[in-house]
């Protein structure tokens, strides 16, 4: 199978991770769609690793994951303590400050 | 002896110097300074004059170089006097007059607390005239001439608390502004054309002709057309005249003093100083001697209607002074007879109006005609004096007038042509409408019943006479009204002392010198029997009659004034205030505009701010995907 | 190295500033003392700079130079040429005055009022802008003149901001707003001036490389620096702009009639007589020196401006009923005057324009300041709220007077010598606008005298009949003043001697020569 | 001129990486990362700080580790800039990871400095009035309570503070002194999170306001999370264009001086699209963290919303760090492509500047308002960055040292303006501060000049250097449109002059507190350093000129 299929499949995700992120209010699926499109990210790095047979690719995949996962840390505290004091977790109604 | 010419100015100046700075300090001793100082002005003038006697007729031009005065690259104004023959005449007329009036002033004067100031004005209209007519160039000239603007505003308003004596100055200031501007704009011409503006290079003398001959002839009319226009102002002549009859809000000797001495004059000297220029432009002279004819009928109609016998005067002196530029525009025919009849008409001129302050002194400054009558008994010398006076003006043979107005419309008529008849016809006839107003005013005042009640506080005016301080200068001007025409014409003296700097040339008269006079002398007894028949012989209304449409007409100056209020106040007013509203609105109205609008604009932009986190990640997104458009399109491109 | 003078006379005023604003709250007086103090030891600097000064020597003299940023380019360059060595006499002769006439315009309002007046800070600002403006006369780096004249506006900002006059007709809310809107439109105007022109340094650095007047002004003499004609027009339109602005040149006008209203009359002083002369100023040297080319295109469309402003900048005078409008008003039919003398390229006009630069500084202060006086007096500056004030203040109104009457320009007094240089030089070469420009004589004898016939004369009004005349503060003020416009006008030599000999190089780098006579072209 | 010629303006000659065919060992040239390594160092002693020192004694502690590592940081900066290694020792250390040249060690000093007055900044404790008798900071006294609540209420009285602080800003420093000089697209993508996420736990942790803190902090982490992931994608576009992560390599391919070894690989290697594509998002990336409008709508409200402390260091320290990786992709990687970056950024410079100014004239916030200001100036540093010469590195160089003084001057000014309910940052709270606290309005004003680019402060020198920059490299409507822009900057400046100056002071206005030593070293600090660099920049000039050259 052609790799380029590969790198559409990166790109519809992270598409669709985007969409995500513009159209959910909640804050942890907005934060997941986030994730979406780091992965598909990897997957774009995985397949061009393939394309051009070195491995810096897939080694960087390894990185965004430890990236993912420190962003998951300080994400989930952040939209946690928000969601405890507000007793919400959309995002749209975190729209204190405006104008 | 030329060193002495500065003295001639620096006279007055001092004394103005001194009286308006030295405060209240120098009141009890202020106006005998001033007139002491303007009679050493006169001493000084009388020194200059035996020593020109004694010169050649063609040595008698001397010049005094103080120091260069605006010094720039290619313009040079230096501060320089020229004394000749001319200015000599001005110089003895200016500071005699000046002087008498100022000794006059002394009693006129004496209960006004700001005397001591008035002298000080007074000293200052003197040394302003005497520079204008000692300048060497046209530049310093003009400085004496704004100078006598100055000094008249100051004068004639002296009166501040008046509100119309504050706008009589004012506007007096306003129209000699006018017709400064033409001096200025004649003095650019001046330089644009020859470089300079001295009179030396430019006017040149009798034996070698200056630059003005150089120049085309449409250049020389511009410049001897703004020239008029200037003399237009100071005289007093149409269109801008109309400040003269409001200047009778200052106190009369200043009347005196801007109408016989100074000032007026001021138009006439600028004439013939400029021959040269004028000599070249026959059509600017034709303009001249039409607004002297058109200034001298108007004059004498506006005085024939007016019941405030300053203002009647004034109409007389606008009408005199018409003779004198009617004179000047003639060319060399007439410029000896302009000055013969201007150092005439000082004489008698000041006479009479210091002869109408007398009146005034004993009337508590009552001004209206109709409320005299029967004066002449109790005010023997104001009256002997002023029938004098009266006599010169109106041309009575053997008296000064007689003399000068005959030359002058002798000249009119050698003009030639259909001009020549139309110019001295008018001459003429104002020559009768002089005797007629003129004997309207002596008539009013002086005969008839009395006339005068109480005024509101009830008091009654005890008609006295004068104080010697004022009948001594009163009585030594009825004699030069009486003697200098005769003194001046007998042996063509003064012609023959002015000609070798105004030029001379003999006319061909369509009518003998005799005829003139002839004429004259029969309008002139038809001018005093019209008068007396409607002023002698009937009693005077104390209230004006509603008069017919031409005497209501000359009572508002033929309407000149509302004319002017018209168009040029209520316009002006209209203008500026219009203007005030496009600055606010629109100039201002631009710039906050758009300041306003950039602030709209941040008004809308900030509300994309709406606060939600999801409408930020669109922004980025559509951002990204513009940027990513953006660079592939750039590459497509 | 010889002693700087020029850096010294500028950095009196700076380091008076700083002292004066470090005095203790408490010493008001001795602020106002030292200020005065420091003002007058600069008079005797720029004096020295006066006598130091060889009309006939090089055409930039006292000259200093040391490096300052050299990646820009920029060197810290300094001399005088005759024009220059005027205004900082003028600058320097009237800050004292202007010290003298604010002495109690700082003091702290009486108590209840809830404004803030700190005096050291006003007579600090004021030794600021002396020091700014000295430095943008000295200065023939283009660098180093715009750095000056853009700080300049911070302490005048808060001079006209900060400090107002002690009682307003709408109340003192009324009358912060109004001053905090006339200083942030001053301001703004200047700012969008000034930046406007930076734009256009930064383009001449493009182009030149660096930013010595002389070196650029050589370069392009010689032919080593060649700009393209539309570059040239628009680095021109960028200086002319800012210095328009600053001048100010009608339409850009409006802010000058808000900011000298609302300022103290010192203030307002300040800016016409002293830091709008920099506006011209720097056309002058700036405009014509660097860009002779995109000057002399410009001219028409320049003289038209100035003309305009002449003519309806009286005519708004005519129209005010604020005594410190009318004399902004005024004012700006002067700067007219100034523009059209520096525009009209010939020997006359820009003596006349450089004279009248010093000539309207001494006459607007003096008639300012009288006003000034009599506004303090009677606390409005309504001319209806006036009337008769020759009666119970003669000396008062005589002074009012002769200031008026060297607004309009009557000879005898300094105005006349320049405005008639300026007429005359502009007639050579366009007779129809010089012929315009003079009725522009006839409204400034209109504005003046119904300002002098509605304010001192007539009937005595209640409000001004216990008014005092001028104190021996005032009167020391205004006398020297007037002495020197009547010297200067009978005796303008001295100035024009050092004039003459910038205006003929100036001249020279436009390469205009003056139309000659029509009776010498003739022959 | 030739791509190689031009690209050889601003880069040295630095052997290129061939391409890596199996994991060599690791050679480390520790020294030149000392900065770098004793900062990251420090924040780890934070850490165990925090873990085992007593809970009183933990600020002394962490402030004193701080202080020291950000000290002992600049002087290893300092010492390498000394040893040449701007200059003529330019080279690319650890495997091509990190560049050490002109640049990298000017935006490290830079950062540095900033960090030490931010921590005054930081461990500011006597502005809030004193609770239980407990000196406390800007930071909330213990995070993970719910505002109002019990516990927090409990957490206050204990005394407890967020000492975390500390060690979270060494990290964001970190991170920052990485991120512009990073060589490869993988350091620089580490970078950005390292410095990313201590950010946006900081933004949490304002003791006052905490609900708005937490939004801030939800919205910075959003957005910044989603802008990482652009990034990222960019990352591997780019990646798949050049085969190598290395910025040499991608550089020699964008020349096009690498011919595709592989005939296979024609289509993805070479591919202009991946690569343009990639470069737009990867920029888009690097434009969010300086705010370029239209990637600015998180700066006013995170600004607003964050402890004042952080968000002075934030908005300086951040955009030093970005702007600095943001020069370095386009100077270093992408010079043979400008023809088609620079007219996209012409229109993104043009839009932030206009955008910035006129969005600002209306704010009513004083720490919106400077955040606005800030996207303005991002403008004003666009402009310089598009220059494409010399000049323009070292202009922008030294704009982002002149800016970031002055930025956080600033906030430390607005820390000290309080009423009952905190920081008084509502723009009417500060009318007649003037008359109240003259001192303080005057530095503000100061402030407020150099950032509206008023002559002989470094505002004013920053500004004239980007646009003369910007002028020189061809883009003179870029600079008529800073010109412009400038002014309307100028108004909101003035008003807020205006309102400390000229308006009449509120009766319940703010009172100013009195700081200790650590806020007013910061500010006495911006205030030296704004009034030094608008009088005499001349050295300063010169330093950022010779770091103007960057290693390849």
């Amino acid at each position: 199978m052609n790799p380029v299929n590969y790198l559409y499949l990166a790109a519809l995700l992270f598409t669709i991770g985007a969409t995500g992120v513009l159209i959910r209010r909640n804050a942890i699926v907005v934060f997941m769609c986030i994730e979406l499109m780091l992965n598909a990210c990897n997957l774009a790095f995985v397949v061009f690793s393939r394309m051009h047979g070195n491995l810096d690719g897939q080694i960087i995949a390894f990185f965004t994951m430890v990236v993912a996962a420190a962003e998951v840390v300080v994400g989930l505290a952040i939209i946690v303590s928000l969601f405890r004091s507000r007793h919400s977790a959309s995002v749209d109604d975190a729209s204190l400050m405006k104008l | 002896m030329e060193n002495l010419i500065a003295l001639l100015i620096a006279a007055p100046l001092l004394g103005a110097a001194v009286l308006l700075v030295g405060g209240r300090r120098l009141d009890a001793v202020g106006h005998w300074i001033g007139t002491v100082l303007a009679a050493a002005s006169f001493a000084v003038g009388v020194v200059l004059f035996t020593d020109l006697l004694g010169r050649s007729a063609q040595d008698r031009t001397l010049t005094q170089h103080l120091y260069s005065w605006i010094p720039v690259e290619g313009f040079q104004a230096d501060v320089a006097f020229r004394l000749d023959q001319l200015s000599m005449t001005f110089v003895l007329l200016i500071t005699g007059v000046g002087s008498l009036i100022h000794l006059y002033s002394i009693g006129y004067m004496e209960h006004d607390e700001r005397r001591r100031r008035f002298f000080g004005y007074l000293n200052l209209f003197l040394a302003a005239m005497l520079l204008l007519v000692l300048a060497d160039n046209y530049l310093l000239l003009y400085v004496g001439w704004e100078g006598v603007g100055l000094a008249s505003y100051l004068l004639i308003g002296f009166w501040q608390h008046k509100p119309s004596a504050a706008t009589a100055a004012k506007k007096a200031f306003l129209v000699n502004r006018v017709g400064d501007m033409g001096l200025s704009i004649a003095i650019m011409l001046m330089f644009t054309t020859f470089g300079t503006f001295a009179f030396g290079p430019v006017l040149g003398s009798q034996e070698h002709p200056g630059l003005a001959g150089d120049a085309t002839g449409g250049k020389l009319t511009a410049i001897a057309l703004m020239l008029l226009l200037a003399a237009c102002g100071k005289s007093a002549q149409v269109p801008l005249q109309s400040w003269l009859g409001d200047a009778m809000e200052g106190p009369t000797p200043v009347s005196a003093l801007i109408h016989a001495a100074t000032m007026v004059t001021a138009g006439v000297y600028l004439i013939v100083r400029s021959a040269a220029i004028f000599n070249g432009s026959p059509d600017a002279q034709l303009v001249v001697t039409v607004v002297g004819a058109v200034t001298l009928l108007f004059g004498a109609i506006v005085g024939c209607a007016k019941d405030d016998i300053k203002k009647a005067l004034a109409g007389s002196t606008m009408s005199q002074i018409g003779y004198m530029v009617l004179a000047a525009g003639l060319g060399p025919i007439g410029y000896v007879f302009a000055i013969m009849h201007l150092v005439t008409h000082g004489f008698f001129k000041a006479g009479l109006f210091l002869g109408a302050g007398s009146v005034m002194h004993g009337m508590n400054d009552e001004v209206d005609m109709r409320k005299y009558g029967g004066l002449r008994k109790y005010m023997p010398v104001t009256f002997a004096t002023f029938s004098l006076g009266y006599l010169a003006i109106i041309g009575f043979p053997g008296l000064s007038g007689f003399f000068s107005k005959d030359k002058i419309i002798e000249a009119a008529f050698a003009k030639g042509g259909t001009e020549g008849w139309i110019l001295g016809g008018a001459a003429l006839l104002g020559a009768a409408v002089t005797a007629f107003y003129m004997t309207r005013v002596m008539l009013m005042t002086f005969f008839g019943e009395k006339r005068w009640q109480p005024d509101e506080h009830g008091h009654e005016p005890h008609p006295h006479e004068s104080p010697r301080s004022m009948t001594i200068p009163m009585i030594v001007l009825a004699f030069g009204s009486v003697f200098a025409g005769g003194l001046f014409s007998i042996g063509d003296r003064f012609l023959n002392w002015l000609e070798p700097v105004t030029g001379h040339a003999e006319g061909d008269s369509p009518l003998s010198p005799m005829a003139v006079t002839l004429i004259t002398t029969a309008l002139l007894v038809v001018g005093v029997a019209l008068a007396y028949a409607q002023y002698g012989r009937r009693p005077v209304p104390v209230v004006a009659p509603r008069g017919s449409l031409l005497t209501r007409a000359a009572r508002r100056d033929l309407y000149q004034d509302d004319f002017n209020h018209v168009v040029l106040v209520r316009g002006g007013e209209h203008l500026t205030r219009s203007l005030v509203y496009v600055d606010h609105t629109l100039v201002d109205g631009v710039v906050n505009g758009t300041a306003a609008s950039v602030g709209g604009l941040s008004g809308r932009l900030r509300r994309l701010q709406n606060g939600f986190a999801r409408s930020y990640a669109v922004s980025m997104f559509g951002g990204a995907a513009l940027l990513v458009a953006a660079t592939l399109l750039m590459r497509a491109v | 190295m010889s002693f700087p003078l020029l850096t010294a006379t500028a950095a009196l005023p700076a380091v008076g500033a700083i002292a004066t604003a470090a005095v203790p709250a408490a010493r008001r007086n001795a602020a106002k003392a030292l200020a005065l103090l420091v003002s007058l030891a600069t008079l005797a600097l720029a004096i020295v700079v006066l006598v130091r000064f060889d009309p006939g020597g090089d055409r930039y003299q006292l000259t200093e130079s040391h490096a300052w940023i050299k990646e820009f380019g920029v060197r810290y360059e300094l001399g005088v040429d005759g024009i220059g060595v005027a205004l900082i006499a003028l600058t320097a002769l009237l800050i004292p005055f202007i010290v003298l006439a604010g002495w109690h315009d700082a003091d702290p309002l009486e108590t209840g009022s809830r404004r803030w007046r700190p005096t050291q800070g006003f007579f600090a600002l004021i030794l600021a802008v002396e020091a700014m403006v000295i430095l943008s006369f000295e200065a023939t780096d283009v660098f180093l003149f715009y750095v000056f004249f853009e700080a300049m506006l911070i302490p005048m900002y808060f001079l006209i901001g900060g400090f107002g006059d002690r009682a307003h007709e709408h109340g003192e809310a009324a009358a912060s707003t109004q001053r905090s809107y006339a200083a942030v439109k001053f301001l703004l105007y200047n700012l969008v001036g000034g930046l406007i022109m930076l734009a256009a340094v930064i383009g001449l650095y493009v182009v030149a490389g660096n930013f010595s007047l002389q070196e650029i002004v050589q370069a392009r003499a010689n032919g080593s620096l060649h700009m393209a004609t539309s570059t040239e027009r628009w680095l021109f339109l960028g200086f002319f702009f800012a210095f328009a602005v600053k001048a100010p040149l009608w339409p850009l006008h409006t802010w000058l009639p808000n900011a000298m209203g609302e300022a103290t009359t010192p203030v307002a002083v300040l800016i016409t007589a002293v830091v709008d002369k920099v506006g011209t100023f720097a056309m002058l040297r700036y405009c014509l020196q660097l860009f002779p080319e995109a000057s002399k295109w410009a001219t028409p469309a320049i003289l038209v401006l100035a003309l305009i402003s002449i003519i309806y900048g009286a005519l708004l005078a005519v129209g005010q009923r604020d005594i410190k409008r009318l004399v902004a008003y005024a004012s700006i039919s002067h700067f007219g005057f100034i523009i059209l003398g520096i525009f009209a390229m010939t020997s006359q006009g820009q003596s006349g324009a450089t004279l009248y630069m010093v000539n309207h500084g001494i006459s607007t202060a003096a008639l300012m300041l009288v006003a000034g006086f009599l506004i303090s007096r009677r606390g409005s500056r309504l001319i209806a709220d006036y009337g008769g004030v020759q009666k119970v203040a003669p000396v008062l109104a005589g002074t009012f007077l002769i200031g008026g009457l060297a607004t309009l320009s009557l000879p005898g007094l300094a105005p006349f010598v320049s405005e008639f240089l300026v007429l005359v030089g502009t007639f050579a070469r366009y007779p129809v606008i010089g012929i315009i420009a003079t009725f522009g004589i006839v409204l400034a004898a209109l504005y003046t005298l119904v300002l002098y016939q509605r304010t001192m004369t007539g009937p005595v009004k209640a409000e001004v009949e216990a008014m005092p005349d001028l104190r021996a503060r005032e009167l020391l003020v205004v006398a020297p003043l007037i002495v020197l416009l009547i010297f200067l006008g009978v005796y303008p030599k001295p100035v024009t001697d050092i004039v003459n000999p910038a205006v003929k190089q100036t001249l020279s780098d436009v390469q205009k020569k003056d139309p000659q006579p029509e009776v010498e072209a003739a022959k | 001129m030739s791509a190689t010629a031009v690209h050889s303006l601003w880069t040295t000659a630095a052997t290129a990486a061939g391409p890596i065919s199996k994991i060599e060992t690791p050679k480390i040239e520790y020294g030149q990362l000392s900065p770098t390594l004793i900062v990251v160092g420090a924040a780890i002693i934070g850490v165990l700080v925090e873990a085992f020192v007593p809970r009183k004694s933990r600020y002394y502690a962490q402030l004193f580790v701080s202080a020291v590592a950000l000290v002992a940081a600049f002087a290893a900066v300092i010492a390498l800039a000394a040893g040449g290694y701007g200059t003529t020792k330019a080279h690319i250390a650890a495997m091509g990871a990190i560049a050490v040249d002109g640049p990298s060690l000017f935006l490290q000093g830079t950062i540095l400095l900033t960090a030490l007055v931010g921590l005054f900044t930081f461990a500011e404790r006597r502005l809030d009035p004193q609770a239980h008798g407990n000196r406390v900071d800007s930071f909330a006294a213990q995070a993970a309570s719910v505002p109002g609540s019990d516990s927090e209420k409990a957490a206050v009285k204990a005394g407890f503070t967020t000492t975390e602080v500390f060690p979270l800003l060494l990290f964001a420093v970190s991170g920052m002194l990485v991120f512009p000089s990073a060589n490869d697209l993988l350091t620089l993508f580490v970078a950005l999170e390292v410095f990313s996420l201590p950010l946006y736990l900081l933004c949490a942790l304002a003791r006052r306001k905490r609900l708005m803190s937490q939004e801030a902090a939800v919205k910075y982490f959003l957005l910044g999370a989603f802008a990482s992931a652009f990034t990222l994608f960019g990352i591997a576009l780019l990646y798949g264009y050049a085969g190598s992560m290395s910025y040499a390599t991608i550089a020699q391919v964008v020349d096009g001086r690498v011919t595709s070894v592989d005939p296979a690989l024609a289509g993805t290697m070479g591919n202009d699209a991946l690569l343009l594509v990639g470069v737009a998002l990867l920029a888009m990336g690097l434009l969010f963290k300086v705010g370029a409008v239209p990637f600015h709508m998180w700066t006013p409200d995170v600004y607003q919303g964050a402890p004042t402390p952080v968000t002075g260091f934030m908005a300086a320290a951040t955009k030093v760090a970005a702007f600095g990786a943001l020069l370095r992709l386009l100077y270093v990687v992408l010079p043979g492509l400008r023809w088609d970056w620079r007219p996209v950024m012409w229109g993104v410079a043009i839009i932030t500047m206009l955008g910035g100014a006129i969005v600002a004239i209306t704010q009513t916030d004083i720490k919106r308002l400077l955040a606005y200001s800030s996207i303005a100036h991002a403008g004003f540093i666009l402009a310089g960055v598009i220059a494409t010469t010399p000049d323009g590195v070292s202009s922008v160089l030294f704009y982002l040292g002149a800016y970031s003084f002055v930025t956080i001057g600033a906030f430390a000014v607005v820390t000290l303006v309080r009423d009952a309910g905190g920081e008084a940052t509502h723009l009417s709270k500060w009318a007649g501060l003037g008359r109240r606290s003259p001192l303080v309005a005057a530095v503000f004003a100061v402030f407020l000049l150099a950032f509206a680019g008023i002559p002989l402060t470094s505002g004013f020198a920053g500004k004239f250097a980007v646009f003369r920059a910007a002028a020189e490299g061809g883009a003179a409507p870029l600079v008529v449109v800073g010109v412009i822009s400038s002014a309307i900057a100028a108004f909101f400046y003035i008003r807020v002059i205006v309102l400390m100056f000229f308006s009449e002071p509120k009766p319940e206005g703010p009172t100013v507190a009195v700081p200790s030593p650590l806020t007013m070293t910061a500010i006495a600090v911006g205030v030296a350093v704004t009034l030094v660099l608008g009088v005499a920049p001349q050295y300063f000039l010169d330093l950022a000129s010779q770091a103007g050259v960057f290693v390849r």
